[in-house]
């Protein structure tokens, strides 16, 4: 089954149990399930976080319909317990699609970053000042910023949110596209016997993991003797 | 002939994109004749393989360089706004983005952890701002994106920003 | 007609005259070689009636606006836009309001992200100037804040800076 097709279909079931608790649950789950094993399946992981996470929430509501149904079921509770699964499930995606999101706004960041824009500020001034905007300053927030830009600098605590502790991804992505630029195809073996040390290489894997995100290169195993190919992704 | 040169030399010296409007004030022209200079001096410095091009759109131009010789540029290009921003600060850009005005309040609990010094990074990179107060008790701050994150992300207006499924809220139904 | 991109662009973007020498070892071309590319893209500049040339001598080259431009635009007033500064802009104004004379360095230092293009940005508004260099290998250059920064605050002089709190170090204390 493809993939995009194994997703769509977990969520229309779920959504389908979450409305109508009592759906007749005939579908047989652990056939979809078991198609967890196709083999390009598994190798999209976020797809395939995906699919755990639709497929266990499927199985949950199952469990419960087979449980025998007291009639005193407070089904107001039920109700309310359905929903609040719902809107876990809806903030969970939610999350994750603006995860993704992010990832897709750097990458044209950094596809726009390639045109550099004019500016030949030392010609201004004795030419014409940028006829269209007149600049103003406001005090207050003049001293505002001032305040906490200081406190930033001279407080420890105020220096985590420039968050050097965390790798630098657009560093790390570009040395290994210069890398990859380089030489047409390469692996990941080839590049990780480069480096001195683990925590090198792993960086190098780290690093690969987002330039296949945002969509810089493709990689690709065969199997698990093969090696890791690396090749520079020239679709759009 | 005077036209061209006002253009050409305006976006030289500008510091970032020039509103249509300007240009059609200042030359007395309007849209469609503008749109046909910029088409023009487009065509002259394709023509003649120059490195850079103007880049407009419906509302601003902007003198650029082509994307395809980056690399010789390494040297004299400024560093990215992306430089230093991890993963968690771009995730918090995507929710301000969609969400905008949006509190920190509600950025971390969608994120589902304290967002603070993610938005003070987007802020000090120039991509969010302080766009206003929510008028509840407490007055909490509301963060939008800026000018320069639809010039950086290449988007004509918010509304650009492709939609992403049935889960979301519709920036309108914030709050 | 590559080496003719590259030059174009490079120069679009540098930030004033680029050497010769540099173009010399990028395109791997000699002296005379590289005259002969400039005067191109000059000719093709004036036949096209661009309102910028490149202007360039036996050391260096640059893209420059022509001369009669000023011209054009003395009849004209243009239309002023009030415009407040960005994050990273007043960000950078604060720094080098409190610490001046401070080299960009420090500033970038200060603000956790590299501030050139702000200083610029501040520089092309007049509000901050060039106001001498730091005596340590490479001359630094120094930036201090102008008169119209002080008009624009409202500040009658730089002692009427508000005191920014026990973490605020004194201008004296400066480098």
């Amino acid at each position: 089954m493809d993939l995009n097709d194994l997703i769509s279909n977990l969520k229309s079931l779920l959504i389908d149990f979450s409305d109508n608790k009592n759906n007749d649950l005939n579908t047989n789950l652990l056939n979809l399930f078991s198609s967890l094993n196709v083999e390009n399946v598994r190798k999209d992981i976020d797809s395939f976080s995906e699919i755990i996470l639709l497929v266990a929430s499927l199985f949950e509501l199952k469990a419960k319909s087979l449980l025998p149904q007291n009639e005193d079921v407070d089904w107001i509770d039920e109700i309310q317990l359905i929903k609040d699964k719902d809107l876990a499930f809806a903030r969970l995606l939610q999350f994750k699609a603006f995860s993704e999101v992010g990832i897709a706004l750097a990458s044209r960041i950094r596809e726009n970053e390639m045109s550099i824009s004019a500016f030949k500020y030392y010609q201004t001034l004795n030419l014409f000042s940028k006829p269209d905007i007149e600049i103003t300053i406001d005090k207050k927030i003049f001293q505002e910023t001032a305040e906490e830009v200081f406190i930033r600098y001279k407080s420890i605590k105020g220096f985590d949110h420039i968050e050097y502790d965390l790798p630098d991804i657009d560093e790390a992505i570009n040395s290994l596209m210069s890398n990859v630029d380089k030489r047409l195809n390469t692996s990941f073996e080839e590049l990780a016997s480069e480096v001195d040390t683990s925590e090198q290489a792993v960086a190098i894997f780290l690093a690969l993991l987002e330039a296949i995100r945002w969509g810089f290169v493709k990689a690709e195993q065969v199997n698990n003797n093969e090696l890791i190919k690396i090749e520079k992704n020239y679709e759009e | 002939m005077k036209n061209k040169k006002i253009i050409t030399a305006t976006l030289l010296v500008s510091d970032g994109p020039v509103q249509n409007s300007y240009f059609e004030e200042l030359l007395e022209i309007d849209g469609n004749k503008l749109f046909k200079l910029f088409d023009e001096i487009n065509n002259d410095l394709t023509t003649l393989g120059f490195g850079f091009y103007l880049r407009f759109d419906s509302m601003k131009s902007d003198l650029v360089t082509v994307n395809d010789i980056p690399k010789y540029l390494d040297s004299i290009k400024p560093p990215s706004v992306l430089k230093g921003l991890s993963t968690p600060a771009l995730e918090t850009l995507a929710i301000i983005a969609y969400e905008q005005p949006v509190t920190k309040l509600k950025v971390s609990e969608i994120r589902g952890v304290e967002s603070e010094s993610s938005i003070k990074t987007l802020e000090s990179r120039g991509l969010v701002y302080k766009s206003g107060e929510l008028d509840v008790p407490g007055s909490p701050i509301l963060y939008s994106t800026t000018d320069d994150f639809l010039e950086k992300t290449g988007f004509e207006s918010l509304n650009d920003l492709p939609t992403i499924g049935e889960y979301f809220s519709s920036p309108s139904e914030e709050e």
